[in-house]
C-alpha cells in the first residue's frame, strides 16, 4: 500500500536526533539551546508524520496498515514486524503529541541537558515501537527499553528521595517484566510463532491461558498501577521531574492499558472473561482507596498521582468489561487522561516556576490575582471530573456504560467514581483557586503568553475531543469490532471444547 | 599380562585424582594451583587418547589438540595476571586474594 | 429558528466571558460591565422572544413533536447518539419560562450587583446557566440531557461561589456541586439501565408501549431480583430528588442562598430545581409503569412539603425562608407526580416559576434597600419606604399561599384535588394530609415574613441604614412578574389541567384532566380556613402578644431547637459522611505513605536482603575455596549419578 | 611383554611425578617435576599409538608452556614455602573425599566401557594405521574452521597477555610510593593563613 517504511522512520527519527545531540560540543548555554531546538524540531516532524499516518489511515479497514515485515528468526516466526490499527494509531498520535508538548513547554534543565533530551527522545522512539510492534518479542523489547531512560531521568533529574523512588520503580518494573518475559517465552515455545496476529486465531487451552494471563496481567497491572502494585507510583511522581510525570502518566502508564487490549484480550479470552470479577474488585479497591487518599493529600504531585491511579482503575475495569462500549470508552478515556493530565502537570510546573514547592498549602487563592490561570485550572479540572463537552465525559460515560452492560453490581459502585473525582477536584479548587491569598501567592504574576499557549493547546484538544468525539472514535471502530469478534470467537471455541 | 584399556584408565584416573588433591592441598600459592590444574588437564588428555585408540576414532586426538591449545592460552593469561599481581602486591599468596568477597 | 433559542444564551456567555477576562485586567471598568450586561441581556431576551414566538406557532400546529437531528454525535457499538433537539408543546412552554425568567434576572442584575464586582463575569455565568437549562429542556436524548444536567450543577457551583473571597459561599458551592454530583450517579445508572433495557437513550423511544413491553424484566444482584423499571425509576428519582432538593438530599439548597439574590431567583424559579421535576415529567412513561417509585415519591414529597414549610417558619434570613418555601413547593410538584398528575405538576412548576422569581427578586429589592441586611428581625415597617416592592411581595405571597384568583391557587388546588380524587392507598392519604397541613405552615411563614419585614416596629439602625425604594429597573421587573403571577393561573388553567390540556400533553403521558368546576370542591375552604388561622396566629404572636414566642421557646425547647436547626440535617451529614470520609482519607494517606510500603513492598525487599546476607558467607573470596566447592559439586553430582543411574 | 614393562615403568613414574608436583614445597622443583610428568605422559601417548600428539606435547607444551612456567616462577622469585604438615584434618577429609570420588570415577569408567560395547569386554585396543596423515586429513578437511578458531584463541590470548602486562596499565593502579611519601614535608603540604575576623577565607 505504502512503500516508505514510515513506522520505522517514526521509531528511528528520535534515534537520529539522539545521534545529532550527542555530537554537540560547546558551552553549556549553547548546548541547552541547541538541544531544545533539535528536540522541538524532531517532535514537530514526528507529530506531523504521525498525523500523516492518521490521515492516510483507511478507517473502515480492520487489517493492520503500514505493515513492515523483515524476518529475523524464521524458526520461531520472529520478525521485525510493524503495523498500526486504529487502537495503536490513537496511542501513537497522542504520545507524539504529548512529547511535543513536553519539549515545547517545559524547560530543559541547564546541567545535563543532553542526557535529558536523549532520554526523552529515546522514550519517544521506544514508545512508538511499543505501540506499533506486531511481534511479541519486539513488543517486549520496546516495552522494556522505554524504562531504561526513565531510570536516568528519575535518578539524575529527580528531587527529594529520588534514589529510593527510582529503585522502587525499577524493582516493580523488573518484577513485572520478569513475569512477562516468562509468559512470552512460554507462548512462543508453545505456538512457535511470535507474531501477535497469529494469536488472534490460536487458542490456548484453558489452564495455559490462566497461567499466562496471570503473569502478563500482573506485569501490565504494575504499569497501570492497580491496587496491590500501585505503590511505586506516588513516590515516582513525587520525585520525578514534571516532564517525566507527563510522560509517565500519558504514555508509560498507558502501556498497561494498551497491553491489556492488544495482548490479553485476543490471546486469553477465556481467562480474561473469568478474571473480570477479580479485576473489577481490584479496580474498585484502587479507585476508592486512591480516590480517598487524594481528598486530603497535600503534595500536589502526589495528589495527581493518586488521582491518576483512580482514573486508570476505571479504565482497566472498562477494558475488562469486554464489550464495544467498554473498550472504546477505555481507549478514549486513556487518551483523554493523557491530555488532561498533561494540562494538570503544566499547571503544576507553572505554579512551581513561581514558587518551588509541591505543597498545596502554598498555592492558595489563585483566582484573586491570576484570573487567567484559574480559568485554565477550572477548565482542566472539569475535564478531570468528566464534565460534558470535555473529553473526560465521553470516555467516562462509555466506560461506565460498558461496565454496566457487563456487570450491574460493579457498575453501581463504579458510578461513584464520578462523585469521588468531583470531591477531589472541588476540594482542590476550593483551596487552590478560591482559597485565601497567602504571602506567597500575593506576589504571583499571571501566566505569560507562552504559558497561555501551552494551556490553550491542551484546553483546545480537550474541547475538540469532548465536542466532536466521533473524530477519534471513528478510527477505532473497525479495530474494536475486529477485536470483539476475535474475543467472542475465542470464548465460543472454548465452549465447544 | 596384557595391558588393557582398564589399566590405562586407572592410570589417568590416578593422575586426575592427584590433580584434584593438589587443589585441596594448596591453600597458599596460586602458582601451585595452576600446576594442579595442569596435572588435571594431563589426565584428561590421556583419557581422550585412551578412548581414541580404543574406538579407533581420531576425533579424540583432535580434541586433545584443542585442549592443548586452549589450556596453553589459559596458562598464558593466568601467568601474566600472576606477574601483574605480583608486581602490585609482591606476593602470590592466595589468602590475600580475597577482594572478590562481596 | 430553534438553533437561535439554544445558541443565543451561549453566545451571550461567550461575549460576556471574554469581556470579563479583560475586565479582570482593568479592575472592573464600568463601561465594560455595562457592555457585557447589555449584550448578554439582549441575547437572552432575544432568545426568550424567539421562544415565545415559537411557542405560539407551535400551539397552532397540530403535530405534537418536532425533532431536529443535526448529525450523529458519536457512535459506539449499538449506542448511537444523535445530536439534536426535540420540541413538543411541553418543551416549548418550558423553554419560554426559562428564557423569560432568565431574561428578567439578567436585566435585574445590573441594578443589584455591586459595581466593584465583576458584573461581566456574573452575566456570563448567568447566560451559561440559561444555556445549559435550555439545552437540558430541548435535549433529544438522555445523554444530551445529562450534559445540561451537569452543566447546570457546574454553573450553580460557579455562581454560588461568585463571592469566593468569603468562606460561606465556597463551602456552599462545594456542597451544592457534590450533592448534585451524587444525583448524577443516579442519572447515569438510570440511563445505563434504560439503555440496557430498550437499547436506546432517545426520548422518542421511551414511550408507554416500549416501557410496557419490558415491564416484566428483572435482573439479579446477589440473588435479589430487581425489576428493571423500578430500578430505573428509583435511579432517576435519586437524580431528581437531589436536583429538586427533596428531603435527605435537600441540604445544598438553603446554603445556596450564599449566592447573589438574582442567582437564587434564577436557580429556584426556572433553571436548577425545576430540572428534576422536568426530568420526571419527561420520563413519565416510566413512572406511570412503576407504582413503587410513585409511592416513594409520595412519601418523600409529602415529608418535604411539610418539612420545608415548617422549617421556613423559624428561619430569620429572608432568603432562606423563601428557599425553604421553594423546597416545600417542589414537594407539591412531586406529590402531583406521585399520583400521576404530570400536567398538574407542570402547571405548578409554571406558576411557581413566576411567583417564586417575584418573591426572590422582591427579597433582593428589600435587601438592596436595606443595604445588604438579610435578617428579618432587623427590618420592619418598610412598607412606607418601599411601597411598590411591598405590593409586589404581597402578590407573590398570596400566590404562594394559594389565595383564589392568584396563580398559585389554581395549580395548588389542582394538585390537592388530584390527591383527593386519587385517594386509595395509605401513601396517598399521607401525602394528602401532609399537603393540607403544609398549606397552614406556608401561610404562617408567608405572613410572618410580611409582618416582620414590612410592618411592626423598625428594628434597624436608622442612622446607618437609609432605606430607599429600589431603582426603576428592579421595580419594572417586579411589576412584570407580579402581573404574571396573577394572570397565569386564571388564563392558563384550562389549557394545563383543564379539558384542553390533552391538546398540549397528548402523546407525552396519560393526561389527567381536572375541570374547573372541581375547584369548587371543599378543599378550597379548608385551605383558606387554615390560612386564616395562620394569619390569626401570626397576628397574635408577632403583633399582639410579643412575649408568646419566647414562652413557646421555653415550653417546648427541644421542638423549638429541632425546627430552628432544620432537624439537624447539616450536622448529621457533617458527622456521618463528611468528617468520617476526610478522616478515612487522612488515615489511608498515612497508611499508603508509611505502612503499605513498610510492611508490604519494603518488607519483602528487606527479607530478600537478609536472606542474601545470610548466604553471603559462602563468598569467601578465596580462589581455592571456590575450586574446592567446584570439586565438591562434581563429587555430589557424581554421587547422585552413582546412586540413581548406577543402581539401574 | 615389552609394552607391559614400558607401561608400568612410565605409569609409575608419571603418578609419582604428578604427586611430586602437588606436594613439592619449592615451586621450581614443582615445575621441573611437571615437565618430567609431561615426558612420561608422552611415553604413554606413544604406547597408545598417538605419536604425533606425544611429540606435540613434548615440543610445544613442554618446550613452550612449561618453560614459561619455569620462567615466571624464577622471574617472580618465589621463596620456598615453609614446611607444613602433610596430613592435617583438612587433607584427611580431602583424601577421604578423593577415595570416594576415585571409586565412583572408576566404576563409571569401567561400567561405561562395558555397557557401550559389550563385545570388547576384554578391553583390547583396535589397531591403528598411519595415524599422523589421518589426523592431518581430519584437521584440514573436517575441522578446518575449528582449527582456525583455535589459532584465533591463541592470538587473542597473546594479545590479552600483552595488554595486561603492558606498563601503562600497571602505572594506572594506585601503588604505594615510598619515596614520594618520604620526601613529603610540612612546608609544601600545609598553608597557614591569617584570617580576619568575620570575613572568612575567600
Amino acid at each position: 500500500m505504502f512503500s516508505m517504511p514510515i513506522l520505522s522512520f517514526l521509531i528511528f527519527l528520535p534515534m537520529l536526533a539522539i545521534l545529532v545531540i550527542l555530537t554537540i560540543r560547546g558551552e553549556q548555554e549553547l548546548i541547552t539551546k541547541s538541544v531544545k531546538y533539535i528536540t522541538i524540531l524532531t517532535a514537530i516532524i514526528h507529530l506531523m508524520l504521525s498525523l500523516y499516518v492518521w490521515f492516510s489511515f483507511a478507517k473502515g479497514d480492520m487489517d493492520y496498515q503500514f505493515v513492515e515485515k523483515v524476518a529475523l528468526i524464521p524458526s520461531i516466526d520472529f520478525n521485525y514486524y510493524l503495523g498500526v490499527d486504529g487502537i495503536s494509531l490513537l496511542f501513537l498520535v497522542f504520545s507524539s503529541f504529548l512529547f511535543l508538548m513536553v519539549f515545547l513547554f517545559i524547560e530543559i534543565p541547564k546541567n545535563h541537558a543532553k542526557l535529558y533530551a536523549v532520554s526523552f527522545l529515546a522514550i519517544l522512539g521506544f514508545s512508538v515501537g511499543t505501540f506499533t510492534s506486531l511481534d511479541l518479542i519486539m513488543f517486549y523489547v520496546f516495552y522494556e527499553a522505554s524504562m531504561i531512560p526513565v531510570f536516568f531521568l528519575m535518578g539524575v533529574f529527580g528531587s527529594g528521595n529520588k534514589i529510593y523512588a527510582t529503585f522502587k520503580f525499577m524493582m516493580y518494573t523488573i518484577a513485572g517484566s520478569m513475569l512477562m518475559i516468562i509468559a512470552i517465552i512460554a507462548m512462543v515455545s508453545i505456538t512457535k510463532s511470535a507474531s501477535i496476529q497469529y494469536f488472534d486465531t490460536f487458542a490456548f487451552d484453558y489452564k495455559t491461558q490462566v497461567y499466562l494471563f496471570s503473569a502478563i496481567f500482573i506485569a501490565l497491572a504494575i504499569k497501570a498501577g492497580l491496587f496491590p502494585f500501585h505503590s511505586w507510583l506516588p513516590d515516582a511522581y513525587d520525585t520525578a521531574p514534571i516532564a517525566l510525570n507527563i510522560i509517565l502518566s500519558g504514555v508509560l502508564m498507558k502501556y498497561g492499558i494498551y497491553g491489556m487490549i492488544r495482548i490479553l484480550m485476543p490471546m486469553f479470552p477465556l481467562a480474561m472473561f473469568d478474571a473480570s470479577t477479580i479485576v473489577y474488585i481490584l479496580s474498585i479497591i484502587t479507585l476508592f482507596y486512591t480516590g480517598f487518599i487524594a481528598f486530603t493529600e497535600n503534595n500536589l504531585k502526589k495528589l495527581f498521582a493518586y488521582f491518576s491511579l483512580s482514573h486508570l482503575a476505571l479504565i482497566v475495569a472498562a477494558v475488562f468489561s469486554a464489550n464495544t462500549q467498554g473498550i472504546e470508552g477505555a481507549l478514549f478515556q486513556a487518551i483523554s487522561h493523557s491530555v488532561y493530565t498533561t494540562g494538570v502537570f503544566l499547571i503544576i510546573v507553572y505554579l512551581k516556576t513561581r514558587l518551588d514547592s509541591n505543597n498545596k498549602d502554598y498555592f492558595m487563592g489563585i483566582a484573586s490575582n491570576m484570573p487567567l490561570l484559574s480559568i485554565f485550572i477550572v477548565l482542566i479540572g472539569l475535564a478531570n471530573i468528566g464534565l460534558p463537552f470535555t473529553n473526560g465525559f465521553i470516555g467516562e460515560f462509555l466506560s461506565l456504560l460498558g461496565i454496566f452492560q457487563n456487570n450491574r453490581f460493579f457498575a453501581i459502585l463504579f458510578c461513584f467514581a464520578i462523585l469521588i473525582n468531583a470531591v477531589v477536584i472541588i476540594r482542590f479548587n476550593r483551596y487552590v483557586v478560591f482559597g485565601n491569598l497567602n504571602e506567597y501567592t500575593k506576589s504571583f504574576k499571571d501566566i505569560n503568553l507562552v504559558e497561555i499557549a501551552g494551556l490553550s493547546i491542551i484546553v483546545l484538544v480537550i474541547l475538540v475531543m469532548g465536542i466532536y468525539p466521533d473524530m477519534f472514535l471513528d478510527v477505532i471502530h473497525a479495530s474494536v469490532s475486529n477485536l470483539m469478534e476475535n474475543f467472542k470467537n475465542g470464548i465460543i471455541i472454548k465452549n465447544e471444547i | 599380562m596384557e595391558i588393557t584399556v582398564f589399566h590405562y584408565l586407572i592410570l589417568s584416573g590416578l593422575v586426575f585424582l592427584i590433580g584434584v588433591f593438589g587443589i585441596f592441598l594448596n591453600r597458599k600459592s596460586i602458582i601451585s594451583l595452576i600446576m594442579s590444574v595442569e596435572v588435571i588437564f594431563l589426565a584428561i588428555n590421556i583419557n581422550f587418547i585412551i578412548f581414541a585408540s580404543y574406538w579407533n576414532d581420531f576425533k579424540g586426538h583432535v580434541f586433545v589438540l584443542f585442549i592443548l591449545t586452549v589450556s596453553a592460552a589459559e596458562i598464558a593469561i593466568a601467568l601474566v595476571a600472576l606477574v601483574v599481581y605480583f608486581n602490585n602486591r609482591f606476593t602470590t599468596v592466595v589468602d590475600d586474594l580475597s577482594n572478590l568477597r562481596g | 429558528m430553534i438553533w437561535y433559542i439554544v445558541s443565543l444564551p451561549f453566545l451571550g456567555f461567550l461575549v460576556a466571558g471574554i469581556i470579563s477576562i479583560f475586565n479582570a485586567k482593568t479592575e472592573n471598568s464600568n463601561s465594560l460591565n455595562f457592555l457585557a450586561w447589555l449584550l448578554s441581556t439582549a441575547a437572552t431576551g432575544l432568545s426568550a422572544a424567539i421562544s415565545l414566538w415559537f411557542l405560539i406557532s407551535m400551539i397552532k400546529m397540530s403535530e405534537t413533536t418536532i425533532v431536529i437531528e443535526a448529525q450523529n454525535w458519536f457512535i459506539s457499538g449499538n449506542l448511537i447518539v444523535n445530536f439534536g433537539f426535540t420540541f413538543d408543546k411541553l418543551v416549548a412552554i418550558m423553554v419560554f419560562v426559562v428564557g423569560f425568567i432568565s431574561f428578567m434576572v439578567h436585566f435585574y442584575s445590573y441594578f443589584y450587583i455591586n459595581k466593584e464586582d465583576n458584573l461581566a463575569r456574573f452575566q456570563s455565568y448567568l447566560s451559561l446557566f440559561t444555556f445549559s437549562m435550555i439545552f437540558l429542556v430541548v435535549s433529544n436524548n438522555l445523554i444530551e440531557m445529562f450534559i445540561g444536567w451537569e452543566l447546570i450543577s457546574f454553573c450553580s457551583y460557579l455562581l454560588i461561589a461568585f463571592w469566593y473571597k468569603e468562606e460561606a459561599p465556597k463551602k456552599a458551592s462545594a456542597k451544592a456541586f457534590l450533592v448534585n454530583r451524587f444525583a448524577d450517579v443516579g442519572f447515569l445508572l438510570g440511563t445505563f439501565s434504560l439503555f440496557a433495557l430498550i437499547g436506546s437513550m432517545n426520548f422518542a423511544d421511551i414511550n408507554a408501549t416500549a416501557i410496557s413491553n419490558v415491564a416484566w424484566m428483572h435482573f439479579n444482584i446477589f440473588g435479589i431480583d430487581i425489576n428493571y423499571i423500578d430500578f430505573i425509576a428509583v435511579c432517576f428519582l435519586l437524580a431528581a430528588f437531589a436536583k429538586s432538593s427533596q428531603i435527605i438530599l435537600h441540604i445544598w439548597l438553603p446554603d445556596a442562598m450564599e449566592a447573589p439574590t438574582p442567582v437564587s431567583a434564577l436557580l429556584h424559579a426556572a433553571t436548577m430545581v425545576t430540572a428534576g421535576v422536568f426530568l420526571i415529567i419527561k420520563l413519565a412513561p416510566i413512572y406511570e409503569a412503576s407504582t413503587m417509585a410513585r409511592n416513594i415519591i409520595l412519601v418523600f414529597a409529602g415529608i418535604t412539603a411539610l418539612y420545608g414549610a415548617l422549617v421556613a417558619c423559624m428561619q430569620k434570613d429572608i432568603k432562606r425562608i423563601i428557599a425553604y418555601s421553594t423546597m416545600s413547593q417542589l414537594g407539591y410538584m412531586f406529590l402531583a407526580i406521585g399520583v400521576g398528575a404530570f400536567s398538574a405538576a407542570f402547571f405548578h412548576l409554571f406558576t411557581h416559576a413566576f411567583f417564586k422569581a417575584l418573591l426572590f427578586l422582591g427579597a433582593g429589592s428589600v435587601i438592596h434597600g436595606m443595604g445588604g441586611e438579610q435578617n428579618i428581625n432587623k427590618m420592619g415597617n418598610l412598607w412606607r419606604k418601599m411601597p411598590i416592592t411591598y405590593i409586589c411581595m404581597i402578590i407573590g405571597f398570596l400566590a404562594l399561599i394559594g389565595v383564589p384568583g392568584f396563580a398559585g391557587f389554581y395549580s395548588k388546588e389542582a394538585i390537592l384535588n388530584f390527591l383527593y380524587m386519587d385517594e386509595q392507598s395509605g401513601y396517598v392519604m399521607f401525602a394528602y394530609y401532609s399537603a393540607i397541613i403544609a398549606v397552614f405552615f406556608t401561610s404562617f411563614y408567608s405572613l410572618r415574613l410580611i409582618i416582620n419585614v414590612f410592618h411592626g416596629k423598625e428594628n434597624y439602625n436608622k442612622e446607618h441604614i437609609h432605606v430607599h425604594e429600589s431603582p426603576v429597573g428592579i421595580l419594572f421587573v417586579l411589576i412584570t412578574l407580579a402581573v404574571l403571577s396573577i394572570l397565569t393561573g386564571t388564563f392558563l388553567y384550562d389549557s394545563f389541567v383543564g379539558e384542553t390540556s390533552a391538546f398540549i400533553f397528548n402523546g407525552l403521558f396519560t393526561v389527567k384532566t381536572m375541570p374547573e368546576e372541581a375547584l369548587e370542591h371543599s378543599i378550597k375552604y379548608i385551605t383558606m380556613g387554615l390560612a386564616f388561622i395562620a394569619f390569626l396566629l401570626v397576628y397574635v404572636i408577632y403583633i399582639r402578644e410579643k412575649g408568646l414566642s419566647g414562652k413557646m421557646k421555653k415550653t417546648f425547647p427541644s421542638v423549638y431547637n429541632l425546627v430552628l436547626n432544620k432537624f439537624y440535617f447539616d450536622e448529621i451529614y457533617e458527622y456521618c459522611i463528611v468528617n468520617p470520609s476526610l478522616k478515612l482519607s487522612r488515615k489511608l494517606g498515612k497508611f499508603d505513605d508509611n505502612s503499605y510500603d513498610k510492611y508490604g513492598v519494603n518488607a519483602l525487599a528487606g527479607f530478600m536482603y537478609r536472606v542474601s546476607r545470610t548466604f553471603s558467607f559462602l563468598q569467601t573470596g578465596f580462589i581455592n575455596f571456590y575450586a574446592v566447592i567446584m570439586v565438591l559439586g562434581v563429587f555430589l553430582i557424581l554421587t547422585y549419578c552413582f546412586f540413581i543411574l548406577g543402581i539401574k | 611383554m615389552l609394552e607391559t614393562i614400558i607401561f608400568y615403568l612410565f605409569g609409575t613414574v608419571l603418578v609419582l611425578a604428578s604427586l611430586g608436583v602437588v606436594i613439592a614445597r619449592n615451586p621450581v622443583y614443582a615445575v621441573l617435576l611437571l615437565i618430567f610428568a609431561f615426558f612420561n605422559a608422552a611415553a604413554i601417548f606413544v604406547l597408545l599409538k598417538a605419536e604425533f600428539l606425544a611429540m606435540v606435547l613434548i615440543i610445544v607444551y613442554v618446550g613452550a608452556v612449561a618453560v614459561l612456567f619455569l620462567f615466571v616462577v624464577m622471574l617472580i622469585n618465589l621463596r620456598t614455602q615453609e614446611k607444613r604438615k602433610l596430613f592435617t584434618k583438612y587433607t584427611v577429609f580431602a583424601l577421604v573425599l578423593l577415595v570416594i570420588l576415585g571409586i565412583e570415577l572408576f566404576v563409571f569408567m569401567f561400567k561405561g566401557v562395558a555397557e557401550i560395547n559389550p563385545t570388547v569386554m576384554d578391553g583390547n585396543f583396535a589397531q591403528l594405521e598411519d595415524a599422523v596423515s589421518y589426523l592431518g586429513q581430519l584437521f584440514f578437511n573436517n575441522y578446518y574452521y575449528l582449527f582456525l578458531v583455535a589459532g584465533l584463541i591463541l592470538t587473542v590470548a597473546m594479545i590479552g597477555a600483552v595488554i595486561i602486562a603492558s606498563k601503562e596499565e600497571i602505572s594506572n593502579n594506585q601503588r604505594q610510593d615510598v619515596f614520594l611519601q618520604n620526601i613529603r614535608s610540612r612546608e609544601n603540604s600545609v598553608k597557614a593563613v591569617q584570617v580576619e575576623i568575620e570575613k572568612g577565607i575567600k
